[in-house]
């Protein structure tokens, strides 16, 4: 139940994008394509699910050594570490599958929903967790961060595919030309969340 | 080789063996849609190379070094692609924490044990690679130039 | 090139928000109120700034390959700096923009003057250049922040204009959106760019 | 009653010559013929100026595998042999005849009486009707010959009289089916056999009840032919649609009839099949309904090809004041004519007057995506779209998964679309250029 | 001899156009607005007035100085916006908020767009849920303005429905409790003796214009009712499942927006999908948000945001679910 | 709290070799460098992403332009010199120089010379237009005047005067890039040199019918007369299915064709006006505009 | 330009930069890492006193734990005056800290929001010192009043459209005067 609360909230209650603002950048940027999307949505829910957990980890390292405040150094170093890594790995257990992916792909580099939900899953305390006996019963444990954090990633891809759908449709109708571009992205978006607002309360 | 709903991407040809033709494309990164590509150099793009291998339409002796060429992948290979490298692990490495937190591991060892069972998965997508680049094949097609 | 000249670029032509659209997160998360927005835009200054001196300095002893790594562990060190200063004098600000003071690190104007002016220009015309880049985006998220607060609450600078509450919306994630849109197309129209 | 499955839309049918017994049209002066009678290569003419002509006789052949040959359907001199411009105003080779008297050549059999065994062989009607120059009649103008003889990798199983007559206005299937019923079966009996097929089909739309009891009364004796009545919606004459109605098969992308097995062809074309095969009696004249309500005479006549459209005008009262429109057809799928001083060909069904205010187009306005040309679409496509992705230029890869060159040009979209948008004008366009890129593509 | 007319076939066209489709839908709508002017008297009228003066003004003021384009609005599709959106408001609603909602609806979800057609998402249930998220204390006050006509009249009661139950269970009472401590009964629902927005409190007058708008062919039936459908179903399973908590089909389908919703809105050519398929999953999709909203979320009542929310799916829905083509595809 | 020092040091320090390490690892496997050149050349070019050099943009176009062994295959036409110039200085190449060219209709059939005889109302598009007839003149050669070149210039290059129906190409804006011609079902556009002070001399027709039915359809039509290419000292003029034209690379301006045309199909540009001779000019009676107003549309 | 890599170089520098900024944020750790203590226990300062009478103590020092809440009593030269009561409830938006301040007499003092996650513009309200929810509660008795909105049949005003933050806030109120009620009672 729990996880059915995170999933929940994380795509519609707290959209990663439609009310946290990360990751901004590449949904207004990313490919007008529904299938390229899909794609990038997969390979982000991954690479988040990956560096949370890792970053969870080291959190429990920097707290052992009382070195907290080495939170965002650390971070952005291990998570840019990983995805160098995870190319590496791919190109080397399968150079055609990297390859259909170097096509199929823009590659992912380190952004805002990364770190964000690294750092959130770290940092936030959530009403709907519940972990008795813990030190902070509000926060998350490892499987929990986890799961946020692939629900997270999901909520993004679900924004960023509704988004992709509707860029390919703005595409071939006549948007008035001084709000072509990242204007109409920015009034579609909006709306957009205009919309999610009403699964406020949800959760 | 019909062009419906398939990625399009534009290489050159960068050399020609007896069995492939490679081909090298630049990849370009999420941010590289975005107008401020020269401003922002964070956005990587990097130089990859394919190789091709010969095939109905791809006959050896129409292209030469430095030909520009369309390398063409169809969207459904591509997600594919996407299935084997990103979408199977992460179910196994979500599983396989579900798992080990159920047997009330330490975290360090439910994360190590996860991570792990990823690279396993990887091993096997690594003994089956001969395998995958049947399955990966894409095909180029010379420019027209007008 | 002239000196005024880099500052005002990083105002009008290259101005980070309205036409380079970069670091639009913090743009959109933190400018509830003109002040928020104005500290966001300053905390950001602060590491562009200091980054853009740095690199520059040690920028012809770092090797390619490692440039970019260099480069962030040199930016979310300022970063760093950053936070435990603000937490030190100025804990209510840091409260408030929250997690997007260590996103200031994956920031694109940060890591983008780096690559693509620093560390090919003197200390000095960099210091010049991270001072106008801050100055835009400090600017925009003011000037964001300022409509929103203003529509939304119906207060300027946290001084109270109108009776009552003013449109909910702009003060939430919607108005923010939307907000940006019509500003990037004022934008637009004052200084005759295209998109 | 049977219908296609997909779309249509219902325009209202206006037959008003329905009850107009087919005139015999008086002998011309000058008769223009054209050598672009059919579906592919023009003939080559084969008369020269000052040469003697009869009716019947022989002025042009065949100048490939898809085309045909072109008799003169008067007699008298050549007076010319030369470019004209046909009804759109493009030049085209023309015969044109000084009508002397009405002298038929002496093999043509001009008596009236049925003849109703048929002594031929698969080939020799093949031949016959090649030899006839007869073309489709339901609009395209195919060289029926060709679609008699398909690829030997392909049967047919069925033959397919298409009666249903869906244009609105037009009535010359209708008016032949009451009046020569016998003769049009007669026809599909011998197509029938040129086919080597033993089941045939005659689709006509109810809204015809006459045409459908002669038709079923002459059927008696035809148990091998059946009399399908079908549902009034355009365009229930479409041929993929009729034999999605009375067989159920849906002819593939890009395919023929001839992939399900079946072969369709228009009750005229079988009228004319008999008096080639049976009567030796080439394709010189045809039912022509001349129409609109702005016409003070609406009538059906047998109309001799080549002759003038002045001509006719005169006929009927000449061109009325407020006609703005002459259509060559129906208004779905009829051309309107340019050149009013063009005449008949061998494939003409109908001539349609139309005032400003019935046919005059309306300013455009946005698409509201009302998806009403979707609905009316036969082919389940989404005009809509293809109108877009066509302004939008170099689409051509969606255009062609969009399936645009399945259109088959039958105007329901551009007819239905509240918005006034010239659907089916763009979509034309795009079905071009596409068509162009798909012939090009090497083939593997 | 006067010229004639050339044009590509066809030469005939439909009577149908854009002007006629909008004005049927005002038609289908004049039986509720009569309703709402019966019962809300002077307010109905002023809202509707304002509404409609101002999403034209709105259009004509951008087409004309903005954007510099043709000015269309006598398709009367901006004075449609204007009708839905006031029918959408509290009957209480001061005269600006109207206007602000107009220059969102049109001024902001329909031109930036590029005007007719051309919007992803309904204007004028942008220009409500703009105006619901702004201003949640107006946007929900139901109190009953003065009106001439209602004299002696006095079932139309405070609250809608649907607020009353959400405010009911949140102070922890059971449905029954609470129909029972507002006296409330089915038959109100059908008879308008309930308070809601201008629009909502017949259901009779909003099946009437159903039943007009499909005898003139303007809509089809699969929206409705799939959202009727949806919202019946999940609302009866819920209800069996506990009936102290979660209130039934009946109570669902009548009251708050879902007949102006599903009948009006949601059959937004604009922005609703091209196709059956598509309809059918949009319909869906709607009945399924607007339940849980009403059940779990903040709000208490779902069906502007799921249209809005399942208008953003539209793209996809076309893109995914294709007309049936006639015909296989060959190689 | 010199702990904490040592075990940030620490801690950073090992993650700063781990990093290294695993960059190292990339840096075998990658090259992360575009030819800068490719970014250099993109920059000094127009950016119209036009297609008019024959390459898919001006991305395509910067980068072929580098591979290629030698500038001269390749030519911007919308920068023209200028920008080829500076690209060969960037590339260290030697410019390859090409005479400007621009576009010319060569059809004069405007509502005054042309009579129109039908109305056409489909969609408004050259294209449709062609493909349904021979068009709303008696001329099917001519201009149609529904403006497929006029949306297909991006360089609002070449507009339909309204009061005329045939197209004017605006020389200064034109860039040659060569849209119109190739968006023109007709086949009317041609680019030529656009030549000293705008002076050119060309054949404004396309007509290929006799001249007996020429003179129908349009009184500005070329006849085939074959009087210009008899007068033309330098052989510029070859006439061929009754149709004139200029060959542009050996007409030398001396407008002695021009003066000869009995129909005035030829035209002469942007030349200074000459004083009307005697009231007998063999030709005043064809209403065409005069040089004069040619003057301004320069 | 940047120099030519190789692995040693890469190593090298990489680290030492790491090394470098290591030591530097070393350094403004430990400078600030006590400014930043101080600025917490500010906070919490703060809030107490706006909550509780007047005093010269340091309550932060002499904080206990009752039932999960930190308790701080606020003395005038070792008298207490008051105590201020830190609750954790949840609100609209996630976790809320607030801080209550009771007299001897058990009468609320005064109240503060410490941290809150309600939407800006609603249930952020809260935390403006002069709307009615917390206006009404200064000096009045819990045991003496209904301590609910309004609308769940209680005494107090609710913030207009955010009951549930009203709720929450009064939840917390309730709760943290049964802590004083515990203390008062071990005293
Ligand atoms: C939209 C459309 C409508 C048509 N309507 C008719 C019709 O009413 N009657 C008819 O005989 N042919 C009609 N045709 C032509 C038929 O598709 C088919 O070509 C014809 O029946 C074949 O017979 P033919 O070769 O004898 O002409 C129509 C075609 C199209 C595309
Ligand atoms: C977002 C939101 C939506 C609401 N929707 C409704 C509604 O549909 N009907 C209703 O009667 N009240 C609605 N309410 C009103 C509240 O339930 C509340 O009872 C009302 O504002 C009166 O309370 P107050 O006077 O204490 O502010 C809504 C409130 C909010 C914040
Ligand atoms: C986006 C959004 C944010 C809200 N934030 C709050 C909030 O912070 N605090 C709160 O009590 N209610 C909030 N509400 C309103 C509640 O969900 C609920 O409607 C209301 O509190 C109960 O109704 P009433 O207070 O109007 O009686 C919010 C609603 C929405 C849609
Ligand atoms: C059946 C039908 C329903 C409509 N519903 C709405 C509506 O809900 N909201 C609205 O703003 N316009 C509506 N319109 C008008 C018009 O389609 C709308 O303004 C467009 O969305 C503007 O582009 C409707 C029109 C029709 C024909
Ligand atoms: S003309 Fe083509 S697209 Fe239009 S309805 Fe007919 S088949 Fe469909
Ligand atoms: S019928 Fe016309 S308005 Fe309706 S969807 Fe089709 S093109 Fe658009
Ligand atoms: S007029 Fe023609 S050649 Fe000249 S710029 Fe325009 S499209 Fe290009
Ligand atoms: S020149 Fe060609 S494209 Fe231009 S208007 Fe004339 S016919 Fe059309
Ligand atoms: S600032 Fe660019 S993605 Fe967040």
């Amino acid at each position: 139940m729990e996880y059915v609360i995170m999933f929940i909230s994380a795509i519609f209650v707290n959209n990663i994008v439609l009310s946290q603002f990360l990751g901004v950048c590449p949904f207004l940027g990313v490919s007008k394509r529904v299938d390229t999307a899909l794609g990038m949505s997969a390979a982000v829910t991954f690479v988040v699910a990956l560096a949370t957990l890792v970053t969870y980890l080291l959190q429990g390292l920097l707290v052992k050594l009382h070195i907290e405040f080495m939170q965002t150094v650390s971070f952005i170093l291990v998570i840019a570490g990983l995805v160098q890594m995870v190319e590496i790995i791919l190109k080397k257990i399968s150079p055609s599958l990297y390859q259909a992916l170097g096509i199929f792909l823009p590659l992912i580099t380190t952004n805002c929903i990364v770190l964000g939900v690294a750092i959130q899953v770290v940092t936030n305390e959530y009403s709907f967790i519940n972990n008795v006996g813990a030190a902070n019963p509000n926060m998350m444990n490892l499987p929990q961060a986890v799961v946020f954090a692939v629900a997270t990633a999901i909520g993004y891809s679900v924004a960023l595919i509704l988004f992709a759908g509707i860029r390919e449709q703005l595409e071939l109708s006549n948007v008035p030309k001084v709000f072509k571009g990242v204007p109409i992205a920015l009034i579609t978006a909006g709306i957009l969340a205009l919309a999610f607002m009403g699964f406020s309360g949800l959760v | 080789m019909s062009k419906k709903d398939s990625i399009i991407h534009d290489g050159v040809v960068v050399g020609i063996s007896e069995d492939y033709i490679t081909v090298e494309f630049v990849n370009k990164s999420a941010c590289a849609a975005c107008r401020a590509k020269g401003v922002c150099a964070a956005s990587d793009e990097s130089i990859r190379e394919i190789d091709i291998p010969y095939s109905i339409s791809t006959l050896a002796g129409d292209y030469h070094i430095g030909d520009p060429v369309n390398i063409i992948l169809s969207s459904s290979l591509g997600l594919k692609a996407v299935w084997i490298a990103y979408v199977i692990p992460l179910a196994i490495l979500l599983v396989m924490l579900l798992i080990l937190s159920a047997f009330k591991m330490s975290e360090l060892i439910m994360g190590l044990g996860s991570v792990a069972a990823v690279a396993v998965y990887y091993l096997f997508v690594y003994i089956f690679r001969n395998k995958l680049s049947k399955v990966f094949t894409f095909s180029i097609e010379k420019k027209l130039s007008k | 090139m002239g000196k005024l000249k880099l500052i005002s670029d990083g105002i009008i032509k290259n101005n980070p928000t309205f036409v380079l659209v970069l670091g639009m997160c913090p743009t959109l998360g933190t400018t509830t109120s003109a002040i928020n927005g104005m500290g966001m835009g300053l905390a950001t200054t602060f590491v562009l700034i200091l980054s853009n001196i740095v690199i520059s300095s040690v920028a012809k002893i770092i090797p390619d390959k490692v440039r970019i790594p260099s480069y962030i562990v040199i930016i979310a060190s300022f970063v760093t700096i950053l936070q435990l200063l603000l937490q030190a004098y100025l804990p209510s600000l840091y409260e408030t923009l929250g997690l997007f003071i260590p996103l200031i690190v994956v920031n694109c104007i940060v890591l983008g003057r780096a690559e693509a002016f620093a560390n090919k220009h003197s200390v000095c015309d960099s210091a010049l250049d991270g001072i106008g880049t801050g100055l835009g985006f400090t600017i925009a998220l003011t000037v964001l922040g300022c409509v929103r607060e203003l529509l939304g609450s119906g207060s300027f600078f946290g001084l109270k204009l109108i009776e009552g509450d003013g449109m909910l919306a702009f003060i939430l994630a919607p108005g923010a959106f939307i907000a940006l849109a019509y500003l990037m197309v004022i934008f637009r129209k004052v200084t005759g760019k295209k998109a | 009653m049977k219908t296609f499955k997909i779309g249509g839309v219902h325009p209202n049918d206006n037959k008003l010559t329905a009850d107009s017994l087919i005139e015999v049209f008086p002998v011309l002066e000058t008769a223009y013929i054209s050598m672009a009678q059919h579906l592919g290569a023009p003939a080559k003419p084969v008369v020269e100026k000052g040469d003697k002509v009869k009716v019947g006789q022989v002025i042009g052949e065949p100048a490939g595998f898809i085309s045909g040959y072109v008799h003169s359907s008067v007699s008298g001199t050549v007076k010319a042999v030369e470019l004209m411009p046909d009804l759109a105003g493009n030049p085209v080779m023309h015969v044109v005849i000084e009508v002397e008297g009405d002298e038929w050549c002496e093999e043509i059999d001009r008596t009236p009486d049925i003849k109703r065994d048929i002594p031929y062989s698969s080939e020799e009607i093949i031949e016959k009707i090649k030899n006839g120059g007869i073309v489709g009649l339901g609009g395209a103008a195919f060289p029926t010959h060709v679609k008699l003889n398909p690829p030997k990798d392909k049967k047919a199983e069925f033959l397919i009289l298409n009666g249903s007559e869906c244009e609105p206005y037009v009535t010359a299937d209708d008016r032949i089916m009451r009046e020569r019923p016998e003769e049009i079966l007669i026809g599909a009996v011998i197509m029938m056999k040129a086919l080597n097929v033993t089941q045939a089909f005659v689709g006509i739309e109810v809204n015809k009840p006459q045409a459908i009891a002669a038709m079923k009364k002459a059927a008696a004796d035809y148990p091998q032919i059946k009399i399908v009545v079908l549902k009034k919606k355009y365009p229930q004459g479409g041929e993929k649609q009729l034999i999605d109605a009375i067989t159920g098969r849906r002819v593939p992308s890009m395919g023929l009839p001839i992939d399900v097995g079946v072969v369709v062809q228009n009750v005229g074309t079988s009228l004319a099949v008999y008096e080639a095969v049976q009567k030796n009696q080439p394709l010189i004249e045809s039912a022509v309904t001349v129409t609109g309500h702005c016409v003070t005479e609406q009538r059906n006549f047998l109309l001799r090809v080549g002759t003038p459209f002045s001509r006719i005008l005169d006929a009927v009262g000449g061109l009325p004041k407020d006609a703005a429109k002459f259509i060559s057809g129906g208004p779905m799928m009829g051309k309107a004519v340019a050149n009013i001083d063009a005449s008949t060909l061998k494939g003409t069904s109908a001539f349609l007057l139309m005032t400003e205010e019935e046919t005059k187009r309306k300013q455009e306005s946005n698409c509201i995506r009302c998806a009403k040309c979707v609905e009316a679409c036969p082919m389940g496509l989404e005009p809509y779209l293809l109108n877009k992705l066509c302004r939008a230029g170099n689409k051509y890869d969606e255009l062609e998964k969009e399936k645009i060159y399945d259109c088959i040009e039958c105007g329901c979209c551009l007819y239905t679309c509240p918005a006034n948008i010239p659907l089916l004008d763009i979509i034309r366009m795009g079905k071009a250029d596409v068509m162009k890129i798909i012939r090009n593509r090497p083939k593997k | 001899m006067k010229k004639l007319i050339v044009s590509p076939a066809p030469h005939i066209h439909s009577k149908e156009n854009t002007k006629s489709l909008m004005r049927d839908v005002m038609i289908a709508l004049s039986p509720t607005v009569l309703v709402s002017i019966y019962f809300f008297g002077l307010s109905a009228i002023k809202l509707i007035l304002v509404g409609v003066i101002s999403c034209v003004l709105v259009e004509y003021l951008i087409q004309k100085y903005l954007l510099k384009t043709k000015v269309t609005i006598n398709d009367y599709s901006a004075a449609l916006t204007g009708v839905l959106l006031a029918l959408n408001l509290p009957p209480s609603s001061p005269w600006w908020l109207i206007l602000i909602g107009s220059i969102v609806a049109i001024g902001v979800a329909k031109m930036t767009f590029g005007g007719l057609g051309q919007n992803i998402f309904n204007p004028a249930l942008v220009g409500r849920v703009f105006l619901l998220v702004s201003f949640p204390a107006l946007m929900t006050d139901w109190s009953i303005p003065q009106s001439w006509f209602r004299e002696g009249i006095d079932a139309v009661t405070g609250p809608t429905p649907l607020a009353m139950v959400k405010e009911g269970l949140l102070s922890g009472q059971t449905i029954p409790e609470i129909f029972a401590a507002n006296s409330f009964t089915t038959k109100q629902m059908l008879f308008v003796k309930m308070g809601g927005s201008v629009g909502e409190i017949s259901a009779v007058a909003l099946v009437i214009g159903f039943i007009y708008l499909l005898i003139r062919r303007v809509i089809k039936p699969t929206i409705p009712v799939t959202i009727v459908c949806t919202v019946a179903l999940i609302s009866t399973v819920f209800y069996l499942v506990d009936p102290m908590q979660y209130t039934g089909p009946l109570f669902n389908v009548l009251t708050g927006g879902v007949l102006l919703g599903s009948i009006f809105m949601a059959t937004d050519y604009v922005t609703s999908p091209m196709n059956t398929k598509g309809m059918i999953i949009y319909g869906i999709g709607i009945g399924i948000i607007t339940v849980m909203i009403r059940y779990f979320g903040a709000y208490p009542e779902g069906m502007s945001f799921a249209i809005l929310i399942m208008n953003a799916t539209v793209p996809l829905l076309n893109k995914y679910c294709k007309p049936q083509r006639f015909g296989k595809e060959v190689k | 709290m010199s702990t904490t020092i040592i075990l940030t040091i620490a801690c950073l320090g090992v993650l700063g070799l781990l990093f290294s390490v695993v960059l190292y690892l990339v840096a075998q496997k990658f090259k992360v460098e575009e030819d800068p050149r490719i970014e250099q050349v993109e920059s000094i070019l127009p950016g119209a992403n036009c297609g008019g050099c024959g390459q898919a943009g001006c991305h395509a176009f910067a980068e072929n332009v580098v591979k290629a062994p030698s500038i001269g295959s390749l030519f911007c036409p919308v920068g023209g010199n200028a920008v080829m110039s500076k690209i060969a200085a960037a590339l260290g190449q030697e410019a390859v120089e090409k005479e400007p060219m621009a576009a010319v209709v060569r059809c004069h059939g405007t509502f005054d010379n042309r009579e129109r005889v039908n109305h056409f109302d489909g969609y408004s598009s050259c294209k449709v237009m062609s493909a349904l007839y021979a068009g709303d003149t008696d001329c099917r050669y001519g201009c149609l005047g529904e403006g497929d070149c006029e949306d297909a210039c991006q360089f609002d290059a070449i507009h339909i005067d309204p009061k005329r129906g045939v197209p004017e190409v605006d020389v200064d804006k034109c860039t040659a890039c060569g849209a119109c011609v190739r968006s023109c079902p007709k086949g009317i556009i041609e680019l030529r040199p656009k030549g000293p002070k705008n002076r050119k001399v060309y054949v404004s027709c396309m007509n290929r019918d006799k001249g007996a039915v020429t003179r129908k359809a349009c009184i500005v039509g070329c006849i085939g007369c074959g009087k210009c290419a008899k007068v033309c000292p330098f052989g510029a003029i070859t006439v061929e299915n009754n149709l004139a034209y200029i060959d542009f690379t050996k007409c030398k301006l001396c407008r002695k064709c021009y003066d000869e045309c009995p129909t005035k199909a030829i035209w002469a540009v942007n030349f200074p006006i000459r004083l009307p001779k005697s009231a007998t000019e063999p030709h005043t009676e064809p209403k065409v505009e005069q040089p004069v107003e040619e003057n301004k549309e320069a | 330009m940047a120099s030519k890599s190789n692995f040693t170089n890469m190593v090298v520098v990489l680290t030492s930069i790491c090394l470098v900024c290591a030591a530097i944020l070393g350094f403004v750790y430990s400078v600030t890492a006590e400014p930043i203590r101080q600025a917490e226990v500010a906070k919490i300062n703060n809030a107490i006193a706006s909550v509780v009478p007047e005093f010269n103590n340091n309550p932060s020092e002499e904080v206990f734990e009752v039932d999960g809440a930190q308790v701080y009593p606020a003395k005038m030269d070792t008298t207490v005056v008051g105590y201020a009561v830190k609750i954790k409830t949840s609100s609209f938006g996630g976790p809320m800290q607030m801080m209550v301040g009771f007299d001897n007499a058990g009468n609320i003092y005064n109240t503060s929001v410490i941290s809150h996650a309600d939407t800006p513009g609603l249930g952020a309200k809260m935390t403006d010192n002069n709307i009615k929810l917390r206006t009404e509660l200064v000096g009045i008795n819990p045991a003496s009043v209904n301590l609910s909105v309004k609308k769940d049949g209680g005494d107090i005003d609710a913030i207009t459209a955010a009951t549930i933050t009203s709720r929450s806030f009064l939840k917390g109120v309730d709760l943290a005067y049964q802590v004083f009620l515990k203390v008062q009672s071990q005293n």
